[in-house]
C-alpha cells in the first residue's frame, strides 16, 4: 500500500479497531482479548511494513504528506517518518502488542479497558509520526485521557492520586508547550510545520533570515524542555513516575515505561533542539548535568526501595538520565561545534538507549507483574528463593535485569556506555560522575536479584501460587529476551536506520548555530 | 428670567438615579426595591428628554423615553409577579429572607 | 433623525420607502416566525387546541422554521456578496455576523426545546407560557445580535432578560426557585437601569444613538485632547462604564456576577443551560458590535480609547476567570458549580474581545509579521468557535444534570458516585463535556481556547499586559482541571454506594441519544474544525 | 623500490592466508564454547537430570577449541619458520622480512594484515622524508568481524588481533580449561541427582535444604566463561576487551553464586561483581580519554582501501616505539601509520601528557579490579565460595590473569609514571596477600591469597619493564596454580567437603597421587631449584626473571629499592606458606580421625588431569629465558620494552633494558636468581621446622605476636574498612534520596494536607479523593481561596445591588488612572 495510507493506517487503525468493541457482549472476554491482540498485532505488522519500505540511506523525512486540517490557521495533518521516529514507531507497535498480551489478568470492565488501550496507542503513534506542531500537540494530549482512566480505574489502591498527579504534571507541561508553540507560530509566517520552523531557526529558510531572537529562543526552549522533561522524566519533575508506575496495572506500566517516557526524549530531539538551537546550546550544560544527576539520583533512590515496582520505576529515572545526557553533549567553542561526531555519537546513544530501555524496562515491569499476579504483593524483602520454584522464569528475569544493568551483549549496555563515552568530549567532570553510575546500577540490581530470586526458599504469602510461567507469559518473556540480546549483539541493526538522520540533524544544528553566532557577534539578533 | 439649562435637568436625572440606586440597595421591602428600579429608569428618561430638547439628539430622545416607559412597565409587571411568587413561598417580601442560595 | 423618517414613511404613500420597510420585514422573517409561533401557542390554548397537539410542537416547528430561514438568508448572502444592510432605517443591521448569531440562537433554541421535551419540564398546563417565554427570550437575543442602535441594544437586552426572570422562577412551588427569580429580576433591573442611564449620557453627549456614527463623534469629542480633564470625556468614560455594567450583568462578569450562581441553582437545569449559553452568546455579539464600532478605524484618539478599554476588559477577564474557577472549586451542588464555570468561561471569551480591541488599536504593520488586518477577525473567529463548542458542551452537561435529577431528585455531586456502572452513557458523555470544558484535545473546547490564546499572544506585541492575561489563562486551565475532573472521577472511578437511588437509562432511549448527539458534536468539532472555523472567520469579517 | 623487491618473494600470498587461517581457527575455538553454552542451558529440555551429556558437550567444545588453538600455534610457527625461537638479535631481522613480504602481497585486500615498518613506506613510497632505519617488526594480524556502530568519523567494531601472545594464551587457556572440565565431571558428580541435599543451608523449619542437582547448569556456566575469556584474548580493540571483561565478570558472578541458596555464596558473587565494577569505572574513564583524544579503540593499524588508519599503539609509539613528546614535555603528538605526526585539517593532533598518564592509570584500574590487586583484592578469597574447579579455572589460572594480560597488551600506551604506579600496586599486593596467607587455615583460601600474591608479582614485573617475565610467570603460574587448586579440590572431594587444614594431615597415605602432584605444584610456586645448577620447575624460572628485572630496575632507580626487597622477601614467605599447606594437609599424622577414615583417593577421571598438569607445571618453562615458551612470548613484545628507556615525565625513572646479553637485566640475573633461591629455601626449611619437626610450636608464635596475628586473620581489616567507608555511606545516601523525594519534593506538593483535612467536612471527602501531591498544593490553596470567595457570595440581595454601585465606582477609578491625563 502507498506510504501515505500506511502512515495513516498506523495512526488510526487502533482507534478504529476500538469501535466494533461496542458490539461485543461484556461477558465475551476471550473474544475481546483476541480482538484486541489482533488489532495491536496488525498495527505492529504495519509498522514492520513501514520498516521494510524505509530507506536507511536517505537522511531526510520519508513518506511525508500534508493535508490541510485547519486551513485558517495553517494547520496541516502532516505525517512523515525519518530515522529518528521510525525506531520509536516500531517500538510502540511492539510494546503495545506485548502489553496487550499481558492484559489477560485484567478483570474489571474489560471492554472499556480495551477501548482506552487502543485509543492510547493511536495517540502514541500520532505523536511519533506527526510533523505538524499543532497536530503533535493534539496527539500529545490525546494520550492523556486514556492514560488517566487506565490508571484511575484499573490501578491499585492509591490509583486516583497517581492518576491525577500524572494528569496534572502533564497538563502543566503542555500548557507551557502551547505557549511556546504560539511563539513559533507568530514569529514564523504563521506556520506550524516543524520542518519549516526548523529551517527558519537555522536561517536556511527560503527568503528570510532567522527571526527567532535569542531571548525568545531561550524562553521557548525552557518552556518546551519543561514540558518534555516531565515526560522523560528528569530529576525535579520525576515524582509522578513512581506513583503512576506503582498504581498502574502491569500492562499499563509496560506502556508507560516502554513508550510514554520516550516521548520526552523524542520531543527534545525532534522539536526542542531543532527549533531553538541557540536556546538548546544555551542550556546544554544544564541539561547534561541534569541528566547525570538523574542517573545518580535514580540509582540511589532505587537502592532504598522495598516495593519492587517502585524500584524499577526509579531505575527508569536513572536510565532515562543517559538519554538526556546523550542528547545534550553539544560542545561549542566560539561558535564552532567541536567534535561534532562525538555529539552525533551521543544522540545515537540517546536514541539507542530509548529503544533499549523500552525493551528492558518493559521486561522488568512484566517480570514484576508475573510475580504480582501470583502472590499479590511487591515487597522485595518478602521474596527470595524464586529461582528454586520458578527456574525458567528466574532465568528470563535475570537476562532482563542484566540488560537493565547494562551488561555487554544485552541492549542496555550500548546506549549507556556510548552516551558516557560521548560525554568526555563535552565535559570530563560530568563524564566521570556519569560513569560512576555503572557501580550504583550494578549495586541495586544485583542486590534486588539476590533478595528476590536467590536464597533457599520463599517465605512470603501465597507460596502455593508460585507456579512456572504459562506459555503466554513465556512467549512474552522470550520475545523480550531475544530482542534484548539481538540489539545487544548487533546494535548496528538499530544504528543503521538512525544514523543518517541524526548525522544530518547534528550538521544542520551545528551550521545553524554558527550562523546564529555570527548574527549575534554582528548584533543583528534581538 | 433665563430658561432652565440642560445641567439642571441632568442634575435632576442624576439625583433621581442616585436615589433609585440607594433605594434598591437599602430597602428590605421587595416592592420598595422595585420602586428604586423605577426611579433609576426615570432618572435616565429625564436625561433623554432633556438631551432631545437641548442637543442634536432631537426626537430620538423623546422616542427612546417612550420605549423605556413601556419596557419599564413590562418589567415591573414581571417583577411584581415574581415578588408575589416569592411571597407565596416565604410569606414575606423581606428580600433578606431569601438567603438560602449562597456560598 | 430616523424616527421622523420612519413616521414619514408610514404617512406618505411613497412606494420605494414602503418597499424598504417591506424588505426590512422580509429580512426580519425569522424573528417574525418565532413571534408567530408564540401567538399560535397562546391562541391554541384559548381554543384548548393544546390538549390535542402538544404545545412543544408549535415551539419546535417555529424554531426550526426560523432556523431554516436564517440558513437560507446566509446562503443568499453567500451567493451575492452583499454589503451589510441597515434595516428599519438603521435601527438594526443585517450582515453575516448577525446572521451567524441568529442562526446560532435558533439552532440552540431547537436543542433546548428538544431537551425540555425529553426531561418533561414544563407540564402541559404551563407549556404554552414556558415556550412562549423561551421563544420570546430568543427573539430578544436575536435583536441583540443584530442591534445597530443604542435603543435597540436596550430593547434587546430587556426582551432577553425579562422572560429569563420569569423562566428562572418557573417552578412556582419551590422556595429556592422564587428566591432565585427575585434576586435575578432585581439585580437585572438594577443593572439595566444603570446601563440605561449610561446610554442616556452617551447619546446626549455624542448626539446620536446610531452605532455607525459613534466613532466619528468620539473623534470630535476627543479632538481637544484634554484627556480626563475635559468633563465631556469624563462623562463619556463614565457612560461607557455604565453600559459595560449592563453587559457585565448579562455576561456575569466579576464583580457583576452575583446573580449567576443563585439564579442557576434555583432555576431548573434546562433553564440554566439556556441562560448560560444563549444570553451569553447574544451579549457577546452585542458587545463585539458595539466595541468594534466604537473603536472605528482605530486612528487618533480612538486608538487610545480602544487600547485602554481593551486592557480594562482584559483585566476584568482575568479577574472573572480566576474568580470563577476558584469559586467553582469548592461547590457541592453541580448546577452551582456549572454556574461558576460559566462565569470562568465568560472570562476566557472576554479575553478574545480584549485582544481584539488591543489589536485594533494599532493599524501599522510594524509590530506584526504578516498583515495585521487578519488579527481582528482571527480573534473573533476564536470567540465564535468557542461559543459554538460551548453551546454543545455546556448544554450537554446541563442536560445530563437534568436527566439524572429526574431519577435521583438530587443535584449534589456526591450523589453522582459510580454512575458509570449504572448508566455508562451518561457518565461517558459527562466526562467528554467536562474534559472539553477543561480544554483538552481532541475535544472541541480545546480549539476555541487555543484560538483565543493565539490572539491574546498576538496582542502581547502591542501591550505587555496581555502577557499577564495569557499567563492567567494558562494557569486557570490547570486550576479548572480539578473541579471538572472531580465530576468525571466521581462518576467514572468511584464506586456506586449501595444505598444510592438506582438510575436506569437505556442506551437506545431518546434522552440517551440526545445526550450522545450533543457530546458527539463536541468530539466532532474537535476533529473536523475547518468548516466551522471558516464560517466563523467569514462572519467575523463582516465587522471590519 | 620496496614494491619491486617485494612482489616476487616466495612467501607471496602466504601471510595473508596465515592471517585468515589463524583467525578462522581461533574464531572456531572461541565460538564453540558459546554454542556449547546454548546447548547446555537447555540440556534438561531434551534429556533428564542424571545425564552427563552436558559435560561431554562442554568438554568436546573446549577440547576441540584446544586442538584448534594448538594447530593455529603450529601453523603460525611454520609460517614464520619458528623465527621466534631463534636467537633474539637474529629473529627480529628475519621475522621482520617474512612478515614484511607477506604483508605487502596482502595489503591490497585490506583485511587481516601484518603491519610492518617497511611496507608502511612501500605504501607511500613517494615521501621518504625520514631515514628508513629498520626498527624491529611488529608481527601481528588484525581484522574486523563486523562494525557495531559508525558515527561520521568514529567507528566501533568487533575485531581480532593475533600475535604470538594471543596464540600462547589461547593454547594455555583452552588446555587448562579442558583439563579442568574433565576434572569437574568427577568433581560435580554428586550433582547428578534429583535430590541434592545441601548441609550448609538450614531452612527456617530446621531441616536441610534439598534441591534437584545442577550438573548441566554448571557446565553451561563453564562454557560461557571459556567463551568470554577467549574473547578477551582475541579482542582487537580496547572496547571489545571491555565487553568481554564484563562477560567474564558475569560468568564469574554466576559461578561464585553457583549455590544460589547459600547467602554467603550470593553475597560473595555480588561482592565480586561490584568490586570489579569499581575497577571498570576506572577502565571506562580510561576508555573515554583514549576515545576522545585518539578517536579509535583499535590496537593495531587498519587498512581501508589504500589508506592505513593508525591504531592506538602506532599513534602513541609510532614506528620506532618512541613517544613523540613536545619540548615542554606537556604534549604528546599522535603519529600516523606512515611515521609522521598525525594531522587533522593542518593542526598536528596531540594529547596532554598528564591525560595520557590518566588514561593508562584508568585502564590499569580495570586490571586492578579483575586481578584482585590492592586495594580491590578482597573479593577473590570470598570467591572461593564457588565449586573448586571454578576456583581453579576462573579465579586462579585465567580470569584473574586477564588483568595482567590487559596490562601487558596495553603496555605501549603506558608511560613510565603509569608503570611505576603498576609496580608499586603489585609490590604492595604481593606482600599483603602473602602475609595473610601465612595464617589462613582454609586450604582453598591459602591458594586464593597465594594467587593474589603471584598476580602481584606479575604486575610488579610489568611495572619494572619485565614485560616478558610477567607473561612468562602468568603462563607458568596458570599451570601450577590450577594444578594445586585441582589437588585441593581432589582433597576436598576426598574428605567430603572438609576444607579446614587443621582437620587434615597425613593424607598422603590415603591419596598419594593428589599428594605428590600437589608437591610438584608447591615446589614450582616456591621457585625451588637444585642449587648451583639452574635447574628447577617452571616457577623457578619465571619468578627468577621477575626478581631479576626488579633488581635491575632498582639498580637504575635506587630510590625504588623497595620494588626489589618486597618480592625477594615475599619469595621466602611464599615458599613458607605453601609448604605449610602441604605439610599440614599431607604430612604428619591425621588430626581428625573421622575425616581421615572416610577420605579416599578419587577416580581416575579426576586424577588424570592432575598428572597431566603436573607434568606441564614442572616442565612448561623448560629452558628458562632461552626456552621456547619465553621466546614465543617475547616475540610479540612491543618495541620499547626491550631497550632502556628514560622517562620524560614527572617521575624521573629509567626502565632497564633486557634484551640480549649486554642488557641491564642480564647483568644482574644470576645475583637475583641466587637471592631468590636462598629466601625460598629459608622459607621452606622454616615451614619444615614448624610443621613437621615441631621444633618450634606455631601456637607460641601465635601468642607472641597475637596483635599481628589477629590483624592478619582480619585480612588487614580491609573488609570492615570498606564496609564503613563505602557500603554504609551508599545506603545512607540512597535512604536520603528517597526521603528527599518523600520529604522535600512531595511535601512541596503535599503541603498543608492536614490543614485541608481540618478545613471542612466536605473537604475531608475531597482530601481522600484528591489530596497529596502537587495536586494538594494547588488543590488546597485553590480550595481555600474558593472557600474564602464564598464569603462574598452572601446571598444577600441588597449587598449584591450594592456591589453594582461599588463596582462602577471602582472601575471608574481604575480607568481614570489608566487613561493618560
Amino acid at each position: 500500500m502507498s506510504p501515505e495510507t500506511l502512515l495513516t493506517c498506523i495512526v488510526f487503525l487502533p482507534a478504529v479497531w476500538a469501535i466494533p468493541l461496542v458490539l461485543f457482549d461484556a461477558k465475551a472476554k476471550d473474544a475481546m482479548r483476541y480482538w484486541g491482540v489482533l488489532g495491536t498485532a496488525l498495527t505492529f505488522a504495519l509498522t514492520l511494513q513501514l520498516l521494510m519500505q524505509f530507506d536507511s540511506n536517505k537522511s531526510g523525512m520519508q513518506f511525508k504528506f500534508d493535508t490541510p486540517w485547519i486551513s485558517n490557521w495553517n494547520v496541516f495533518f502532516s505525517l512523515g517518518v525519518d530515522g529518528i521516529s521510525l525506531p520509536l514507531v516500531v517500538l510502540t507497535g511492539f510494546v503495545c502488542l506485548l502489553s496487550m498480551l499481558a492484559s489477560w489478568s485484567i478483570e474489571k470492565n474489560f471492554k472499556g479497558y480495551l477501548m482506552l488501550f487502543l485509543i492510547l496507542e493511536t495517540g502514541m503513534m500520532g505523536v511519533f509520526l506527526s510533523l505538524d506542531f499543532f497536530l503533535f500537540y493534539v496527539f500529545w494530549e490525546v494520550m492523556l485521557l486514556p492514560m488517566y482512566f487506565l490508571i484511575g480505574i484499573w490501578g491499585g489502591p492509591r490509583r486516583e492520586y497517581a492518576a491525577i498527579k500524572f494528569f496534572l504534571y502533564t497538563l502543566a507541561g503542555s500548557v507551557l508547550m502551547l505557549i511556546a508553540m504560539l511563539m513559533f507560530y507568530f514569529n514564523s509566517d504563521r506556520s506550524f510545520d516543524l520542518l519549516e520552523l526548523a529551517k527558519i531557526a537555522g536561517g536556511t529558510s527560503a527568503g528570510r533570515s532567522h527571526v527567532y531572537g535569542m531571548s525568545m529562543q531561550v524562553a521557548a526552549f525552557i518552556m518546551l524542555f519543561i514540558g518534555f522533561a516531565i515526560k522523560l522524566p528528569s530529576f525535579p519533575f520525576h515524582t509522578w513516575l513512581p506513583d503512576a508506575h506503582v498504581e498502574a496495572p502491569t500492562p499499563i506500566s509496560m506502556i508507560l515505561a516502554g513508550v510514554l517516557l520516550k516521548m520526552g526524549g523524542y520531543g527534545i530531539i525532534r522539536i526542542a533542539f531543532p527549533l531553538c538551537p541557540y536556546g538548546a546550546q544555551y542550556a546544554a550544560y544544564f541539561l547534561a548535568a541534569l541528566g547525570v544527576f538523574s542517573i545518580i539520583y535514580g540509582a540511589f533512590a532505587a537502592m532504598a526501595q522495598t516495593d519492587f515496582k517502585r524500584l524499577v520505576a526509579y531505575s527508569s529515572v536513572s536510565h532515562m538520565g543517559y538519554v538526556l545526557l546523550g542528547i545534550a553533549v553539544w560542545k561549542i567553542v566560539d561558535g564552532k561545534t567541536v567534535g561534532r561526531e562525538y555529539w552525533e555519537m551521543g544522540l545515537n546513544a540517546a536514541m539507542f538507549q530509548m529503544i533499549a530501555h523500552g525493551i528492558s524496562s518493559t521486561g522488568m515491569f512484566f517480570m514484576v507483574g508475573v510475580l504480582y499476579d501470583r502472590v499479590h504483593h511487591r515487597d522485595i524483602n518478602k521474596f527470595g528463593g524464586i529461582a528454586q520454584v520458578m527456574p525458567h522464569y528466574a532465568g528470563l528475569a535475570a537476562v532482563i535485569f542484566f540488560a537493565g544493568l547494562g551488561l555487554p551483549g544485552l541492549c542496555g549496555f550500548v546506549g549507556e556506555v556510548f552516551s558516557v563515552l560521548a560525554c568526555w568530549n563535552f565535559s570530563p567532570l560530568l563524564a566521570i560522575v556519569a560513569a560512576s553510575g555503572v557501580i550504583l546500577t550494578a549495586g541495586y540490581i544485583l542486590w534486588t536479584m539476590q533478595r528476590v530470586y536467590l536464597g533457599p526458599e520463599y517465605k512470603g504469602p501465597h507460596p502455593e501460587a508460585l507456579v512456572e510461567m504459562n506459555s503466554r507469559e513465556l512467549a512474552i518473556g522470550y520475545t523480550l529476551v531475544v530482542t534484548a540480546i539481538l540489539f545487544g549483539v548487533l546494535p548496528h541493526l538499530l544504528f543503521d536506520p538512525m544514523h543518517g538522520s541524526i548525522q544530518a540533524l547534528t550538521q544542520s544544528l551545528a551550521s545553524s548555530y554558527e550562523t546564529l553566532y555570527g548574527a549575534i557577534q554582528t548584533s543583528q539578533l534581538p | 428670567m433665563g430658561e432652565v439649562g440642560l445641567n439642571a435637568y441632568l442634575t435632576v436625572g442624576a439625583v433621581l438615579f442616585v436615589c433609585g440606586v440607594v433605594c434598591m440597595a437599602t430597602k428590605r421591602n421587595g416592592i420598595g426595591v422595585l420602586m428604586g428600579v423605577e426611579l433609576v429608569l426615570n432618572g435616565a428618561n429625564v436625561n433623554f428628554v432633556a438631551f432631545s430638547r437641548f442637543t442634536s439628539l432631537g426626537l430620538d430622545g423623546q422616542t427612546i423615553a417612550l420605549f423605556v416607559i413601556v419596557l419599564a412597565a413590562a418589567e415591573a409587571a414581571v417583577a411584581l409577579a415574581i415578588a408575589l411568587n416569592f411571597y407565596n413561598n416565604h410569606l414575606t417580601i423581606d428580600v433578606d429572607r431569601g438567603n438560602e442560595l449562597q456560598g | 433623525m430616523d424616527f421622523e423618517a420612519l413616521f414619514k414613511q408610514f404617512l406618505s404613500g411613497d412606494v420605494a420607502q414602503q418597499a424598504s420597510i417591506l424588505r426590512s420585514l422580509v429580512i426580519f422573517l425569522p424573528e417574525l416566525v418565532l413571534s408567530g409561533s408564540i401567538v399560535l401557542m397562546l391562541a391554541a390554548r384559548l381554543v384548548s387546541l393544546d390538549r390535542i397537539i402538544p404545545t412543544h410542537w408549535f415551539a419546535l416547528l417555529g424554531a426550526m422554521a426560523s432556523f431554516v430561514i436564517v440558513l437560507f438568508q446566509f446562503w443568499q448572502f453567500g451567493q451575492a456578496q452583499t454589503a451589510p444592510v441597515e434595516v428599519f432605517t438603521g435601527l438594526a443591521i443585517h450582515d453575516e455576523f448577525s446572521i451567524f448569531f441568529r442562526g446560532f440562537l435558533t439552532f440552540f433554541l431547537v436543542f433546548v426545546i428538544a431537551l425540555t421535551v425529553l426531561t418533561g419540564i414544563p407540564d402541559d398546563e404551563d407549556a404554552p407560557d414556558f415556550y412562549s417565554l423561551l421563544s420570546g427570550a430568543v427573539v430578544g437575543m436575536m435583536l441583540m445580535s443584530s442591534a445597530n442602535h443604542l435603543l435597540m441594544l436596550f430593547i434587546g437586552i430587556e426582551m432577553a432578560s425579562v422572560p429569563s426572570y420569569a423562566m428562572t422562577g418557573f417552578l412556582k412551588g419551590k422556595r429556592r426557585s422564587s428566591e432565585a427569580a427575585l434576586k435575578f429580576v432585581v439585580y437585572g433591573a438594577g443593572a439595566a437601569g444603570v446601563m440605561l442611564f449610561g446610554i442616556s449620557l452617551l447619546t446626549g453627549i455624542l448626539g446620536t444613538a446610531q452605532f455607525s456614527e459613534l466613532a466619528p463623534r468620539f473623534q470630535a469629542v476627543f479632538a481637544n485632547h484634554a484627556g480626563m480633564q475635559d468633563p465631556a470625556t469624563r462623562c463619556v468614560v463614565l457612560a461607557l462604564l455604565m453600559i459595560t455594567v449592563g453587559f457585565a450583568f448579562k455576561l456575569s462578569l466579576v464583580p457583576f456576577h452575583f446573580w449567576c450562581p443563585d439564579a442557576f441553582q434555583g432555576a431548573p437545569a434546562e433553564v440554566g443551560g439556556f441562560l448560560s449559553v444563549g444570553s451569553k452568546a447574544a451579549a457577546f455579539a452585542l458587545l463585539v458590535r458595539l466595541t468594534t464600532s466604537l473603536a472605528g478605524d482605530g486612528t487618533g484618539a480612538l486608538s487610545q480609547l480602544s487600547l485602554s478599554s481593551g486592557l480594562a476588559l482584559g483585566l476584568i477577564a482575568i479577574v472573572t476567570t480566576t474568580f470563577g474557577n476558584l469559586a467553582a472549586y469548592s461547590q457541592k451542588n453541580i448546577k452551582r458549580m456549572l454556574a461558576y464555570s460559566t462565569i470562568a468561561h465568560a472570562g476566557y471569551m472576554l479575553m478574545a474581545v480584549s485582544a481584539l480591541l488591543v489589536l485594533q488599536s494599532v493599524q501599522s504593520d510594524l509590530v506584526f509579521q504578516g498583515n495585521h488586518q487578519q488579527n481582528g477577525p482571527r480573534a473573533m473567529e476564536g470567540l465564535l468557535y468557542y461559543l459554538c463548542v460551548y453551546l454543545f458542551m455546556n448544554l450537554g452537561a446541563f442536560a445530563i444534570v437534568a436527566l439524572i435529577r429526574n431519577q435521583t431528585f438530587s443535584e449534589e455531586i456526591d450523589d453522582y458516585k459510580g454512575l458509570a456502572q449504572q448508566v455508562p452513557v451518561l457518565a461517558i458523555c459527562m466526562a467528554i463535556c467536562m474534559f472539553s470544558l477543561v480544554g483538552i484535545p481532541p475535544l472541541g473546547g480545546f480549539y476555541g481556547k487555543a484560538f483565543i490564546f493565539a490572539s491574546v499572544y498576538e496582542a502581547t506585541n502591542v501591550h505587555w499586559f496581555m502577557w499577564v492575561v495569557l499567563a492567567t489563562g494558562g494557569l486557570n486551565t490547570v486550576i479548572s482541571l480539578f473541579y471538572y475532573l472531580r465530576v468525571a472521577k466521581t462518576m467514572c472511578i468511584d464506586a456506586r454506594p449501595a444505598d444510592a437511588a438506582p438510575v436506569t437509562l437505556a442506551a437506545s432511549s431518546s434522552p440517551a441519544l440526545y445526550v450522545m448527539l450533543v457530546s458527539g458534536m463536541v468530539v466532532f468539532l474537535g476533529i473536523i474544525i475547518d468548516p466551522l472555523s471558516k464560517v466563523a472567520l467569514h462572519a467575523a469579517h463582516a465587522l471590519f | 623500490m620496496a614494491n619491486g623487491s617485494l612482489t616476487h618473494t616466495f612467501s607471496d600470498g602466504i601471510m595473508p592466508e596465515t592471517g585468515d587461517i589463524l583467525m578462522f581457527l581461533l574464531t572456531v575455538a572461541w565460538l564453540l564454547p558459546l554454542a556449547g553454552f546454548v546447548v547446555e542451558v537447555y540440556w534438561l529440555c531434551y534429556s533428564h537430570r542424571l545425564n552427563k551429556g552436558a559435560a561431554y558437550v562442554a568438554v568436546a567444545c573446549i577440547g576441540i577449541g584446544f586442538l584448534c588453538s594448538l594447530t593455529a600455534l603450529l601453523y603460525w610457527g611454520n609460517a614464520t619458520k619458528w623465527a621466534a625461537l631463534s636467537e633474539p638479535e637474529h629473529h627480529a631481522h628475519s621475522a621482520s622480512h617474512d612478515a614484511g613480504h607477506g604483508e605487502a602481497g596482502h595489503s591490497a585486500e585490506g583485511h587481516g594484515e601484518a603491519r610492518h615498518e617497511h611496507d608502511a613506506h612501500a605504501e607511500n613510497a613517494d615521501d621518504h622524508s625520514h631515514s628508513p632505519t629498520p626498527a624491529p617488526a611488529k608481527k601481528y594480524y588484525t581484522g574486523t568481524y563486523y562494525e557495531l556502530a559508525r558515527f561520521s568519523g568514529l567507528r566501533v567494531s568487533l575485531d581480532w588481533y593475533i600475535d604470538s601472545l594471543t596464540l600462547v594464551m589461547f593454547t594455555m587457556v583452552t588446555f587448562i580449561a579442558t583439563c579442568i572440565h574433565i576434572f569437574a565431571i568427577g568433581y560435580m558428580h554428586d550433582e547428578l541427582t534429583e535430590e541434592y541435599e545441601d548441609h550448609e543451608v538450614h531452612l527456617h523449619n530446621g531441616g536441610h535444604f534439598s534441591r534437584p542437582g545442577r550438573f548441566h547448569r554448571f557446565f553451561a556456566y563453564l562454557s560461557l566463561f571459556s567463551f568470554s575469556m577467549l574473547g578477551i584474548v582475541l579482542s582487537g580493540n580496547i572496547f571489545q576487551v571491555f565487553i568481554f571483561w564484563e562477560l567474564v565478570g558475569l560468568s564469574s558472578y554466576l559461578l561464585i553464586g553457583f549455590y544460589i541458596e547459600r547467602k554467603s555464596a550470593s553475597t560473595a558473587a555480588n561482592k565480586a561483581f561490584i568490586m570489579n565494577r569499581v575497577g571498570d569505572f576506572g577502565f571506562l574513564i580510561g576508555m573515554m580519554i583514549l576515545w576522545t583524544s585518539f578517536g579509535t579503540f583499535q590496537f593495531g593499524d587498519r587498512t581501508e582501501g589504500d589508506h592505513t588508519h593508525a591504531g592506538l599503539f602506532t599513534m602513541v609509539r609510532g614506528q620506532e616505539g618512541k613517544l613523540d613528546v613536545s619540548e615542554d614535555g606537556k604534549e604528546v603528538y599522535l603519529q600516523d601509520a606512515y611515521g609522521h605526526r598525525a594531522e587533522k585539517n593542518g593542526k598536528p593532533l596531540s594529547i596532554s601528557y598528564m591525560l595520557l598518564v590518566a588514561a593508562g592509570l584508568g585502564v590499569f584500574a580495570g586490571s586492578i579490579g579483575k586481578s584482585a590487586q590492592f586495594p580491590l583484592q578482597t573479593w577473590l578469597p570470598d570467591a572461593m565460595e564457588g565449586p573448586t574447579p571454578v576456583s581453579a579455572l576462573v579465579h586462579s589460572a585465567t580470569m584473574v590473569a586477564a588483568g595482567v594480560y590487559l596490562a601487558a597488551r596495553f603496555y605501549p600506551v603506558f608511560t613510565p609514571e603509569v608503570l611505576l604506579g603498576i609496580a608499586y600496586i603489585g609490590c604492595i599486593t604481593l606482600f599483603i596477600a602473602a602475609t595473610i596467607a601465612l595464617v589462613v587455615t582454609d586450604i582453598k583460601r591459602v591458594l586464593a591469597y597465594s594467587t593474589i600474591s603471584q598476580l602481584g608479582y606479575m604486575m610488579l614485573a610489568i611495572g619494572v619493564a619485565g614485560w616478558g617475565a610477567a607473561l612468562f610467570h602468568l603462563v607458568t603460574h596458570a599451570f601450577f596454580k590450577s594444578l594445586m587448586f585441582l589437588c585441593s579440590g581432589s582433597v576436598i572431594a576426598g574428605c567430603h567437603h572438609v576444607q579446614d587444614m587443621s582437620r587434615m594431615g597425613g593424607l598422603r597415605h590415603k591419596m598419594n597421587i593428589t599428594a605428590y602432584t600437589m608437591l610438584v605444584g608447591v615446589i614450582a610456586i616456591a621457585g625451588l631449584a637444585i642449587p648451583g645448577t639452574s635447574i628447577g620447575l617452571s616457577g623457578f624460572y619465571s619468578k627468577d626473571a621477575i626478581v631479576a628485572s626488579a633488581l635491575a630496575y632498582s639498580e637504575l632507580n635506587p630510590g625504588h629499592i623497595l620494588l626489589f626487597i618486597a618480592p625477594l622477601v615475599t619469595a621466602g614467605i611464599t615458599s613458607f606458606y605453601m609448604f605449610r599447606l602441604w605439610f599440614l594437609t599431607f604430612a604428619g599424622t591425621p588430626r581428625d580421625k573421622h575425616v581421615y577414615e572416610h577420605c579416599h583417593e578419587n577416580p581416575s577421571i579426576m586424577t588424570t588431569p592432575l598428572l597431566v598438569l603436573a607434568v606441564l607445571a614442572a616442565g612448561c618453562a623448560w629452558g628458562g629465558e632461552g626456552g621456547p615458551l619465553y621466546r614465543l612470548i617475547v616475540d610479540s613484545e612491543t618495541v620499547p620494552a626491550a631497550a632502556r628507556v628514560a622517562s620524560v615525565g614527572a617521575a624521573k625513572v629509567i626502565l632497564p633494558s633486557h634484551d640480549g646479553h649486554e642488557s641491564d637485566v642480564h647483568h644482574v640475573h644470576s645475583t637475583a636468581g641466587t637471592l631468590a633461591l636462598i629466601s625460598a629455601i629459608i622459607g621452606m626449611s622454616l615451614a619444615y621446622l614448624l610443621y613437621v619437626k615441631k621444633t618450634i610450636d606455631p601456637n607460641q608464635i601465635r601468642q607472641q605476636f597475637s596483635g599481628v596475628y589477629d590483624f592478619l586473620v582480619d585480612k588487614w581489616r580491609f573488609d570492615s574498612l570498606y564496609e564503613t567507608m563505602f557500603v554504609a555511606p551508599v545506603h545512607i545516601v540512597s535512604a536520603w534520596c528517597v526521603s528527599f523525594d518523600k520529604g522535600v519534593l512531595d511535601p512541596i506538593l503535599h503541603s498543608a494536607a492536614s490543614l485541608t483535612v481540618l478545613t471542612s467536612k466536605w473537604d475531608r471527602a475531597f482530601d481522600e479523593t484528591f489530596v497529596d501531591g502537587l495536586v494538594n498544593l494547588v488543590g488546597t490553596v485553590t480550595y481555600n481561596v474558593g472557600n474564602s470567595l464564598k464569603v462574598i457570595q452572601t446571598g444577600r440581595l441588597r449587598q449584591y445591588v450594592m456591589w453594582i454601585a461599588v463596582g462602577v465606582i471602582v472601575l471608574f477609578g481604575a480607568l481614570f488612572t489608566t487613561i493618560p491625563k
